[in-house]
């Protein structure tokens, strides 16, 4: 279990580097928006991971306020998506097409 | 194991904040900055300090994150997002700064770090002095008891946030414009768990704060978080004027733990000397109050807010 | 009782602030007064107290450093509270005019102008290396905010660069934060300096702390962002800026250099901080000669001033820190009164563009005579504050052999002369339409509107600081830094 | 390498792309993002630099880490609104363009 735990971990933070790809080309403010969400997800599983092998049960409060925050964040985000397109800018500018 | 988790944080953490600093659009940019506030909070975690992955991915992320997206959303909202391009000798000039600056903080740190004695003297005096308080984070104990003129000028520097960006708006604002909201099905049914599950949750660190990790601050945001939700969803609104109510909440923090801290010199105590755990948990609402209240406001960019009602 | 003094210095100011957040409008002033007017009240029995026993401590929350946060006031810290008080008060007194406390706009100016009154007062009390940085913020954003209030655009773009230039410089000093704690394990800044010595990284940890405070308080070549935020800012907020905001910086600079690195401050450096400030009083007076505005030149006028604070390290001795302080105080009164003045021939003239204002002194006579008086103190003339300091300091290199140091203040002197004489020449010019503007226009009723008085008030106090400066620099004697022998 | 010699190099790293892109960013905004960056990479030498009491690290630089982190907030909302501000007024989000007026 020692060695199991901090395995998952680092497999989970490769994971994010997986998921960074897809912040970094998009190609769509969505797509971006998309991954930072499963950042945040994987994050909490990390968070838990971190809480048992690190013996500090408080973290698993820390990932329950991940949780709460990715919800509102993804509102956040469509809310602004959204309130783009309503005033008929077209929410694709907003990521600037090509860095 | 654990060294190879600490390097792919660490590496996470500088590759961010190029992704969020260096080319690339804005959005991309604020998506980035959000997503290293994160990183941030992982790297918190491994270092010990759940009181701290809290309060970066609540305030650090989070309510940062709303903050920057609502400005980025109001500038493009006023067309003024173009870039202007720069000259190259002060890109070079500016990458020679940025390098020397890098390895110049490494040396020192790395120094600093090799050069550690016997631990800080004002940690241990902590470590010994908390027990005596009833509290069992030492956060918490630094915070409201040992150094609490810190806390007390912080909160006062969010009141004189607040007040300056109210003075930066003018009279004749009413309020900054929010994205109009919309009639999504889903987004009011999130709405309807998410905002009671915030005031619990806010309700539950501020609880746990005294013995665990959890406090005013981390409460403040997830409450400010929760009234960014209830705007973004359009069940509240940035109005005018602020009330009354709203007004006592901006500056309870401050005047309760003032109060609480003159009224003991009157009794002959210290200045600001916390007289009990009750009083802690007093000033820590009081804050928590302030902090949710101030940081909602500064989101709507408005003096105060309005509710809806129910269509 | 000093507790009591020692709180209400803070607390007074920032409960009034609040207040005035909450109650409603016609009720402002009533707090607005009762935060500003008790504050020279309160330091009474802390200045006698100073003068008895030359150190004041108290241990804030009952605990003492270094787990806790310890206030202490020497002579240094009183004079500049002292300072702050009048500044607060007099200041406070004129901008009644222009922010009525009842007015919608006057509401947001009061609570920002109590929560810097008390930010600064927190500040001179201070001894805890972060809870400077604290209350640095909280004097940065107050400002900043008071900058703003009127919302012209050049205003807002100085305010812009302000605050990230002083963002910037406050990570700086909290970069030299964290390395003193990690070393010396203490945040107060009395025993972190016993703790330490002169190894790379205590001395790493001072000048990164040093380049931060050097932006804040805008000492050449890092006076960039000074000028155009004191030039477009509202008339009280620009005498408060100049007078106080700037000067914590330098006095924290102080701070750093003769009590915390007392024993162990790099000798080469000093002559280093001294020729940035030879370089701020040469180039400010230039360039204040240079301005076709009246008050973009006493902005310049402050880059100038700022300078020979920073002279105090090569200077280094009771004298030279006697001059030092004793200008600050005096550039302080002076510097406050000028803009006060300015700011009103702005008012009532439409335009402070140089080449516009000639005969001002017709329907301006109060807001001349201040001009003039607050001139007489910056230019170092006899009697005046600025003359006791100035003679000072120029003794202080002398005795020393500072040949160079003795030019720099001479030629500042000349510059500034020339500078200031400029202006009043051009108000006492009689136009070559003097018909015109002599009919057009009678004596201004606002010439002689009580908040010329008070700018009146600030010029000849500056005067008075050179008639009776023994006691203050008796006190100042009292309040050595560690290290210097009277 | 040790895990504090980890935390150092990355927090230095940070500081000076924060720093570079501070320099060269001529959008209000992203500077703004690059001082906040900074923030949290001197939080994270704070913090390491104090060492370990008993095996855990120092508690008090957290605290003030704490603090820092809404100290940040403040200064970042304002400044957020002083630049929507000076957008709404002049039309720019940079201090580059400025023909800085002596009106």
């Amino acid at each position: 279990m020692t060695v199991l735990l901090p395995a998952v971990v680092v497999f989970l933070l490769l994971n994010l580097v997986a998921g960074l790809w897809r912040v970094y080309t998009g190609p769509s403010a969505a797509d971006r928006m998309l991954s930072a969400l499963l950042f945040g997800s994987t994050t909490v599983a990390i968070l838990l991971l971190l809480a048992q092998w690190q013996d500090s049960p408080a973290l698993r409060v820390a990932a329950l306020l991940f949780v709460m925050l990715a919800a509102i964040t993804s509102i956040a985000f469509v809310a602004m998506v959204q309130g783009g397109a309503a005033r008929r800018q077209p929410a694709t500018r907003a990521n600037g097409t090509k860095s | 194991m654990s060294l190879a988790i600490d390097l792919l944080i660490a590496t996470g953490l500088v590759v961010l904040a190029w992704q969020a600093l260096v080319g690339g659009s804005l959005f991309r940019g604020i998506v980035m900055f959000i997503v290293f506030g994160l990183t941030m909070a992982l790297a918190w975690a491994r270092l010990g300090s759940p009181d701290l992955a809290m309060a970066e991915a609540a305030i650090g992320a989070g309510v940062t994150g709303a903050l920057l997206m609502i400005a980025y959303w109001r500038l493009r909202a006023l067309g003024a997002n173009r870039p202007a391009p720069r000259s190259p000798l002060r890109a070079r000039v500016a990458l020679g700064v940025g390098l020397l600056s890098a390895v110049l903080v490494a040396m020192i740190g790395l120094a600093a770090v090799g050069a550690i004695g016997p631990g800080g003297e004002a940690g241990q005096a902590l470590a010994e002095a908390l027990p005596a308080t009833g509290l069992g984070n030492p956060i918490t104990g630094v915070l409201v008891i040992f150094r609490n003129l810190d806390t007390l000028l912080e909160v006062a520097v969010l009141l004189a946030a607040y007040v300056a960006s109210r003075a930066v708006m003018g009279d004749d604002k009413a309020a900054l414009p929010l994205p109009p909201a919309q009639d999504a099905p889903l987004v009011g049914a999130l709405v309807a768990v998410l905002a009671p599950l915030a005031v619990l949750v806010a309700i539950y660190l501020l609880k746990a704060g005294s013995q665990l990790p959890g406090g005013a601050f981390q409460a403040g945001a997830v409450l400010a978080a929760g009234g960014v939700l209830l705007m973004l969803a359009g069940r509240l609104h940035p109005a005018p004027l602020c009330g009354v109510g709203l007004r006592i909440a901006l500056v309870a923090g401050t005047v309760v733990f003032s109060g609480v801290g003159l009224i003991m010199l009157a009794l002959g105590q210290p200045l600001l000397a916390i007289p009990g755990t009750w009083a802690v948990y007093l000033i820590e609402t009081a804050m928590m109050i302030s902090i949710g209240a101030t940081l909602v406001l500064l989101f709507a960019g408005s003096a105060g807010l309005t509710g809806t009602p129910r269509r | 009782m000093i507790a009591e003094a020692l709180a209400g210095l803070v607390f007074l100011p920032l409960l009034a602030a609040c207040a005035v957040a909450v109650v409603p409008k016609r009720a402002v002033g009533v707090f607005v007064w009762s935060g500003l007017l008790p504050l020279p009240a309160l330091l009474l029995p802390l200045t006698e107290a100073v003068w008895r026993e030359g150190l004041v401590r108290l241990a804030v929350a009952g605990f003492a450093s270094p787990l806790g946060i310890e206030w202490r006031v020497d002579a240094l810290a009183l004079v500049v509270l002292w300072l702050n008080a009048l500044i607060a008060v007099f200041v406070g007194l004129y901008a009644a005019r222009d922010y009525p406390p009842g007015s919608a706009r006057g509401g947001r100016f009061w609570a920002l102008w109590l929560l810097l009154t008390s930010a600064m007062n927190a500040l001179l009390l201070s001894a805890d290396l972060f809870n400077l940085f604290v209350t640095l913020e909280l004097v940065t954003l107050a400002a900043i905010g008071l900058l703003v209030i009127d919302g012209k655009p050049a205003a807002l773009r100085a305010a812009m660069r302000y605050l990230l230039l002083a963002l910037l410089g406050s990570l700086f000093y909290l970069l030299g934060v964290a390395l003193i704690y990690g070393q010396a394990g203490t945040l107060d800044l009395y025993q972190a300096g016993e703790r330490l010595g002169p190894g790379l990284l205590p001395v790493t940890a001072l000048v990164l702390m040093t380049m931060g405070l050097l932006v804040k308080s805008a000492i050449f070549p890092l006076h960039g962002w000074l000028p155009a935020a004191h030039g477009n800012a509202p008339g009280p907020v620009s005498a408060v800026l100049s007078a106080m905001v700037v000067k914590v910086s330098v006095y924290l600079i102080w701070r750093l250099w003769l009590w915390l690195a007392a024993d162990w401050q790099p000798a080469w450096a000093l002559p280093l901080l001294g020729l940035l400030g030879a370089g701020a009083i040469l180039y400010g007076s230039v360039l204040a000669f240079l301005q076709v505005r009246l008050k973009m030149m006493v902005a310049y006028s402050t880059v100038a001033q700022l300078g020979y604070l920073m002279l105090l390290f090569p200077l280094l001795g009771p004298l030279g820190y006697s001059a030092a302080s004793y200008h600050l105080l005096s550039h302080g009164l002076a510097k406050a009164a000028m803009f006060l003045a300015v700011s009103n021939i702005l008012a009532v003239m439409g335009t402070d563009r140089l080449d516009r204002l000639a005969g001002a002194d017709r329907r301006l006579p109060l807001d001349t005579l201040t001009l003039a008086l607050a001139g007489v103190s910056i230019l170092g003339l006899p009697p005046s504050g600025g003359f006791v300091s100035k003679w000072l300091m120029l003794q202080a290199a002398w005795a020393i052999d500072g040949w160079l140091w003795l030019a720099v203040i001479l030629a500042g002197g000349l510059l500034a002369a020339a500078y200031l004489f400029r202006p009043l020449a051009v108000l006492c010019a009689r136009p070559a339409t003097a018909q015109a503007a002599d009919d057009g226009s009678p004596p201004s009723a606002t010439g002689l509107h009580w908040s010329g008085v008070v700018a009146l008030l600030l010029a000849l106090g500056a005067l008075a600081a050179g008639l009776a400066p023994a006691p203050v620099l008796a006190l100042l004697e009292r309040g050595l830094p560690p290290g210097i022998l009277p | 390498m040790s895990h504090a010699e980890v935390w150092v190099i990355a927090a230095a790293a940070v500081f000076g792309i924060g720093l570079y892109s501070l320099l060269i960013a001529s959008h209000l905004l992203r500077q703004l993002i690059a001082i906040k960056v900074m923030g949290s990479a001197i939080f994270l030498v704070l913090v390491v630099a104090a060492g370990p009491i008993d095996g855990a690290l120092d508690g008090l630089p957290k605290a003030l880490v704490l603090t820092g982190i809404v100290i940040a907030i403040s200064a970042i909302a304002f400044a957020l609104a002083l630049l929507v501000r000076l957008a709404e007024v002049t039309g720019s989000t940079s201090l580059e363009d400025e023909a800085d007026d002596d009106r």
